[in-house]
């Protein structure tokens, strides 16, 4: 099965990074918060062809919601969200090409310089995972579980104290 | 059906296909389903079904006569449906931008019967024909344009897209090559300028060229002249130059779009560009600037470079401050859930309704010569131009005859008249029940409604059934909630003005106030006094009558008043004769009153004083005609009223005087034949008023005409819903969408009763 | 079944989908084009011609739930694999978990005393 | 019994259920039970032409519907209608009926977002609204049922109904669930995204032909997969005695899916703001609520 996964890695690995490449290559803002979401379901069937299913499909159900309610917040303050105008969503190419080339020379070389140790010939059962995931929560990295509660609830107070002070503002 | 197949020729698959699918027929009613109910005397059967959207639709159904304006509506309509489709005229033979209907059948109760079949025949066997043509009508074409051309920046943005793979972000050429799309957004060709722009720009040794082209920036030499716009961006001189060009686009903006904050951001596209002409290298503020100038489609210019604040200073602020762009949306004229023919044009901000208003010039009527000639004809006119409440038009007409041949000295409803009034009133509520029902989205109380229309409509009404559906109605889970929205920002209307209003005040003619200064002097030296004196008399018991119950002055003392205002109104309306002076100045100068009542009246959270029926007793105001009639007094009736003035109230008042209705009828038992035909002579010699007023299902109704020499010399008819229009804005104010659609649902509209 | 092939039976499931949307559209083909008519292509709003594009900044009034979800959303990551062993543990389990979405309910509660649940 | 008769038997149960279903759906809306009626309706939709708006977003048009008939098609086809009539039983199936149910909304989205018209807009963004309402619910009371399963295959969900059925086992949960059901299938009263009395038909009002063909297919479908979500989750799958195993699936999932239409025509539409509200204030507090006894409950 290595093989036939090699293969869906590559292709699907190619498909994140086009659907990525889209998201600045549209003038429309739905669109392009969809393509987003598309690179990130990709990557999360990236997430099952490595048979980690329960990440997989976190990732794509999660992403499914984020994105869209991206999309409606660029739709809301950007320019234009239908791109009637064909606006140009790429900025400072030169910069980005050379920012973007680097970045990526960096990550190969950790890639290939580190070393992963030895590789998992076969993964348990996905119920397996799960109950494994499960235990890793409720034992050892019970701290980390309960920190990121405190970090949601910090995100929470954040976001909403910031968007709703706008309409006290508005109201003052 | 050259208008309404497919082309191609029927082999047999598709003859296959069309049979079958010709047992499917979903009509989409024109003016809507309200009407077409009118007409019908059962819930429509299992082969045909309504159309939620005319994509959906494959009948066009139109019922009678449109004017000018909707017809041209329904053309879009019928445009709208994909093929193959069938349309059918019931009433008018042709409707001028319709193209000749495939099926056509008289308007009379029934015509579905024969339309179905026929419509069923049409589809069968004509949906793919080889002579099938486009269907375009001059002035669809026409409109369309007109919005294209509107759209002229949005084009030249495209046109411009078109060159995004050249890559041009990065040079200066940009520049100027963006600023010719926006100078040329008013004048027609944008892709060419786009091109000889974008084509200048690429080659640099351009100068002499370009300054030649910048003097004579007024001339057609659009391309030089923006090339020059950007080659320059580092001479002083720019600004100015830079000025004109903005103008222009200013200029091209006043064509093009409606966008009032046009202006300042054509002012901010300044600040952004003059910083630009200062820094010569090209930073990433000036590409952010320009993608900002692509991206907002002309609404204001130099967005990327301003902050937020600044590039949104001009856009429209919603309740949470948010900056936002407003949608224009209709509703309406045919939409499911709005009485059929009521245009509603929304402003939205997100989904939440910042105005609405419904327009004013709908299909109303002004009386054909033979009714002008003919008064006698009256009462079958207005009870043929309201098919919705022939009754009480009928009946009013009657009144106002009866009062002005003063024949009959008391003018008052009779006992069998007040019962059909009734039974009237229960079918009409039935019948709006549904399309409200439409709206709330139960298709539950739709069916049930429409059920129960049908049979009391027939005379096979139950009224036991009647009063457990409306109970069940009542306890329907969460509607009391959905249909409270909204009493937050509407207080009830105080009390005191219903209280001492008179009906001749309520009744919305303001040209008693207005007219009584005066009118004397003419009332004297009229020739006719004598008949007159008669007229006055029926006038008075009339009025007299109505004031009993009203307002609680002595007899004698309100009947003398009353008399002399009926003179002083009649003598007016003389002099108005006097002058030659006819129908349609007292039209106009009702509109006229309408307006004036807007503008005092339309306070929020306040009714305007001419609300009659469901909606002001809805909102706690006893307003009521049938106060007035002996009828009613001597059966123990009393208005239903509610307090809350939303859309639950509206539901429960009319709900309640369904079941009122109901009762009425059999304490008074409806076992009467009425000759709908009463005839009354109209003496052709002489002349006078006749005015009546009458409690319709929708509100008060009130008929004034003089006749002279026999025929219709002013004739004035006030209905209740044009006083419902002005409500509109008031019960849809900051609500969302849904809530906004319901309320105006509630209230009933007809728009058959505007004129 | 080894999940791979779960997984690839899932995907070609949806590519079979998309085959027999097409061959669908194919088999619509035979019946004839759409005629081009003016105001055909235009979306209907009931009656009137709305030849202007729809797409502008359409304000979303119910923000304030979005920004609530983004958060709650992450919770669920955790919730499952905690589900699947709470037999298992037990009562650390429950207390673990109810201390986690307390902290998170502490979240819903600000919101709420923010006005935050309702439309902005 | 072997795969093969597994699969033909779950296909024709699948198909002759989604008919059921669309005859149901034109009883709601017009009180007629019609036999004939969806063959007809769907081969008058066959009929017509195809047409695609102006200025609309060729991406998400072509998209949308595939994307919308393809998942709830995945989701159906990892619900057990027998103890081992399943297509694919996944190891994490609980999760993947939410994961995959997002994307319906997304494509709801998508197409309404699609036809650049202002009825469709508005009804696609309804369509986020209504998923950000029930979302949160949906997923807390379905790690409620995981919890009793120890599981998240969904087999095991059933089996662990052996004793007692969930729907009395963790009642608050299941009637969250059933509401939410109605809300992402958004029949009514949760018509929000296609209300017809409001926005005449929503987001797909401006679609004719195949493409509105596949939606309104989706739509049934979903409907289908839903009552079989109840099913499988809260009335024990395919329990029951005598009959076999996917004839109680059946018959379960059939009285669900009336349920669901019945109640729509029997309640007024339900506003989205109502409808975030009472999830957020009511709805999520009570799944916690729910997880909470069904916690206490297990470890008694």
């Amino acid at each position: 099965m290595i093989s036939v996964q090699l293969i869906l890695l590559i292709i699907f690995g190619l498909a994140a990074i086009w659907f990525g490449w889209r998201v600045f290559m549209t003038s429309s803002m739905v669109r392009s918060a969809f393509s987003l979401l598309g690179s990130m379901v990709a990557i999360g069937i990236l997430f099952l062809v490595m048979e980690a299913e329960f990440l997989g499909v976190l990732q794509i159900m999660m992403m499914g919601t984020e994105m869209s309610i991206m999309a409606i917040f660029m739709m809301m303050f950007m320019m234009d969200p239908g791109g009637l105008g064909n606006m140009d969503m790429s900025h400072q190419k030169n910069i980005s090409i050379v920012a973007g080339i680097v970045v990526t020379a960096f990550v190969a070389g950790v890639a290939f310089t580190t070393d992963w140790g030895i590789f998992a010939d076969q993964v348990q059962e996905p119920h397996e995972q799960n109950r494994l995931l499960g235990m890793e929560i409720l034992k050892r990295s019970m701290m980390i579980f309960e920190t990121a509660g405190v970090t949601i609830l910090t995100g929470m107070i954040a976001s909403i104290a910031v968007a709703i002070s706008i309409k006290n503002d508005a109201k003052k | 059906m050259k208008y309404g197949a497919r082309k191609g020729k029927m082999n047999f698959w598709r003859r296959w296909l069309a049979k079958v699918t010709s047992r499917e027929l979903v009509i989409f009613p024109i003016p809507g389903a309200d009407l077409l109910r009118v007409y019908q005397s059962e819930p429509m059967n299992r082969e045909a079904r309504l159309a939620e959207s005319p994509k959906e639709a494959n009948v066009l159904l139109v019922i009678g006569d449109l004017s000018v304006e909707m017809a041209e509506r329904a053309a879009t309509i019928y445009a709208q449906i994909p093929r193959p489709r069938v349309l059918v005229l019931a009433g008018p033979d042709h409707l001028s931008p319709l193209p000749h209907p495939d099926v056509h059948v008289p308007l009379e109760k029934d015509f579905l019967e024969t339309v179905l079949p026929a419509a069923r025949e049409c589809l069968s066997s004509y949906s793919w024909t080889e002579e099938a043509e486009p269907f375009r009508p001059e002035k669809l074409v026409k409109e369309i344009e007109a919005a294209t051309q509107e759209q002229g920046h949005m084009h030249d943005h495209h046109g411009h897209g078109a060159h995004e793979g050249h890559d041009h972000s990065d040079h200066g050429a940009h520049e100027g090559h963006d600023h010719s799309a926006h100078n040329h957004s008013d004048h027609g060709a944008h892709e060419g300028h786009d091109h000889s722009a974008h084509n200048h720009s690429d080659h640099g040794a351009h100068e002499g060229h370009d300054h030649s082209a910048h003097k004579h920036t007024d001339h057609g030499a659009h391309e030089g002249h923006d090339h020059s716009a950007h080659k320059h961006t580092d001479h002083g001189a720019h600004e100015g130059h830079d000025h004109s060009a903005h103008n222009h686009s200013d200029h091209g903006a006043h064509e093009g779009h409606d966008h009032s904050a046009h202006n300042h951001s054509d002012h901010g596209a300044h600040e952004g560009h003059d910083h630009s002409s200062h820094h010569h290298e090209k930073t990433e503020e000036d590409h952010a600037h320009l993608h900002g100038e692509h991206s907002n489609g002309g609404h204001d210019h130099g967005s990327g470079f301003m902050s937020m604040k600044a590039m949104t200073k001009d856009l429209t602020r919603s309740a949470d401050g948010l900056p936002m762009e407003w949608s224009d949306v209709q509703f309406g004229p045919f939409h499911p859930g709005l009485p059929g023919g009521l245009r509603l044009s929304m402003k939205l901000d997100g989904d939440t309704v910042v105005k609405a208003v419904a327009d004013r010039d709908q299909q109303g009527f002004n009386l054909p010569a033979s009714i002008t000639n003919n008064p006698a004809a009256l009462p079958e006119y207005l009870e043929a131009v309201n098919p919705e409440a022939p009754v009480s038009y009928r009946l009013l007409a009657q009144k106002a005859l009866v009062n002005f041949s003063g024949a009959v000295a008391d003018s008052a409803l009779t006992i069998p008249e007040a019962v059909q009034l009734e039974k009237e009133r229960i079918i009409s509520h039935l019948n709006w029940l549904a399309v409200f029902a439409t709206t709330l989205g139960s298709d539950w109380m739709r069916d049930q409604s429409i059920k129960h229309y049908h049979r009391f409509q027939n005379g096979t009404g139950n009224s036991n059934q009647l009063s457990g559906f409306i109970s069940r109605i009542k306890k329907m889970p969460y509607l009391k909630l959905k249909l409270s929205a909204g009493h937050q920002n509407l207080e009830v209307k105080n009390h005191s003005h219903s209280t001492h209003s008179t009906p001749e005040h309520s009744q919305g003619s303001h040209d008693h106030s207005a007219h009584k200064i005066s009118d004397h002097g003419e009332h004297q030296n009229h020739e006719h006094s004598s008949h007159q004196h008669g007229k006055a008399e029926g006038g008075h018991t009339h009025s007299h009558e109505s004031h009993e119950h009203s307002t609680h002055h002595h007899e004698t003392h309100s009947g003398h008043t009353e008399h002399k205002s009926e003179d002083n109104h009649q003598g007016h309306e003389n002099h108005h004769q006097g002058h030659g002076e006819h129908i349609n100045h007292e039209t106009h100068n009702h509109s006229h009153g309408i307006n004036e009542a807007k503008d005092q009246d339309v306070v929020p959270g306040q009714l305007p004083n001419e609300t009659t029926g469901p909606v002001a007793r809805a909102a706690g105001i006893e307003k009521d005609q049938r106060l007035e009639e002996y009828v009613y007094e001597q059966n123990g009736w009393k208005p239903s009223t509610a307090s809350g003035n939303t859309a639950w109230s509206r539901l429960k008042v009319r709900l309640d005087e369904m079941e009122q209705s109901l009762r009425f009828i059999a304490k008074a038992g409806d076992k009467f034949e009425v000759d709908p035909s009463q005839k009354i002579d109209i003496p052709s010699k002489g002349m006078g008023n006749g005015i009546a007023h009458i409690e319709s299902p929708r509100g008060i109704v009130t008929l004034k005409f003089h006749i002279h020499e026999g025929k219709l010399a002013h004739f004035q008819l006030t209905t209740p819903s044009e006083a419902l229009l002005d409500v509109i804005q008031q019960v849809t104010a900051k609500l969302e969408l849904a809530d906004a659609l319901t309320a105006v649902a509630s209230l009933d509209i007809s728009p058959r009763e505007i004129h | 079944m080894v999940p791979l092939t779960q997984y690839i039976l899932l995907f070609g499931m949806l590519l079979a989908t998309a085959g027999l949307v097409w061959m669908l559209y194919l088999i619509k083909q035979s019946l004839g084009q759409t005629l081009d008519e003016p105001g055909k292509d235009i979306p209907a709003e009931s009656g009137n011609l709305a030849a202007k594009p729809a797409w502008l900044r359409y304000h979303i009034h119910y923000y304030g739930y979005a920004l609530l979800f983004l958060a709650f959303d992450m919770e669920m990551a955790f919730m499952y694999p905690w589900a699947v062993v709470y037999k298992q543990v037990g009562l650390l389990a429950l207390l673990d978990m109810g201390v986690f979405l307390m902290i998170l309910f502490l979240g819903l509660i600000y919101t709420w005393t923010q006005l935050g649940l309702k439309r902005q | 019994m072997t795969p093969l008769l597994n699969g033909l038997m779950i296909t024709l149960l699948f198909l002759s259920g989604v008919y059921l279903v669309a005859v149901m759906e034109r009883w709601s809306l017009t009180g007629h039970v019609i036999w004939g009626g969806p063959i007809r309706s769907f081969l008058l939709l066959f009929a017509r032409e195809e047409i695609k708006t102006r200025k609309h977003d060729k991406v998400f048009f072509e998209t949308a519907p595939i994307l919308f008939i393809g998942v709830i098609l995945l989701t159906i086809s990892i619900l057990p209608f027998g103890r081992d009539s399943v297509i694919i039983n996944l190891g994490t199936g609980a999760l993947f009926i939410n994961a995959a149910l997002v994307y319906v909304m997304v494509a709801l989205m998508m197409i309404g977002w699609a036809t650049n018209g202002v009825y469709a807009m508005v009804g696609g963004w309804r369509a986020l609204a209504q998923l950000i309402a029930y979302s949160m619910p949906v997923v807390m009371v379905l790690t409620a049922t995981v919890m009793r399963a120890e599981s998240m295959f969904l087999i095991d969900i059933v089996e662990s109904q052996q004793s007692l059925w969930n729907i009395l086992f963790q009642p608050v949960g299941f009637i969250l669930f059933y509401i939410s059901a109605l809300a992402i299938t958004f029949l009514p009263p949760f018509d929000l995204p296609v209300a017809k009395g409001e926005l005449a038909g929503g987001v797909w009002a401006d679609l004719t032909g195949a493409r509105k063909l596949l939606f309104r297919l989706g739509r049934l479908t979903l409907v289908l997969t839903l009552s079989v979500a109840v099913v499988v989750l809260y009335l024990g799958g395919w329990m029951g005695p005598w009959l076999p195993e996917f004839v109680w699936t059946f018959l379960k999932t059939l009285v669900v899916a009336a349920s669901f239409f019945a109640i729509g025509r029997f309640m007024p539409r339900i506003r989205h703001d109502h409808l975030l509200e009472f999830n957020w204030k009511y709805g999520v507090p009570l799944a916690l609520y729910n997880i909470f006894q069904v916690g206490v409950v297990l470890l008694l």
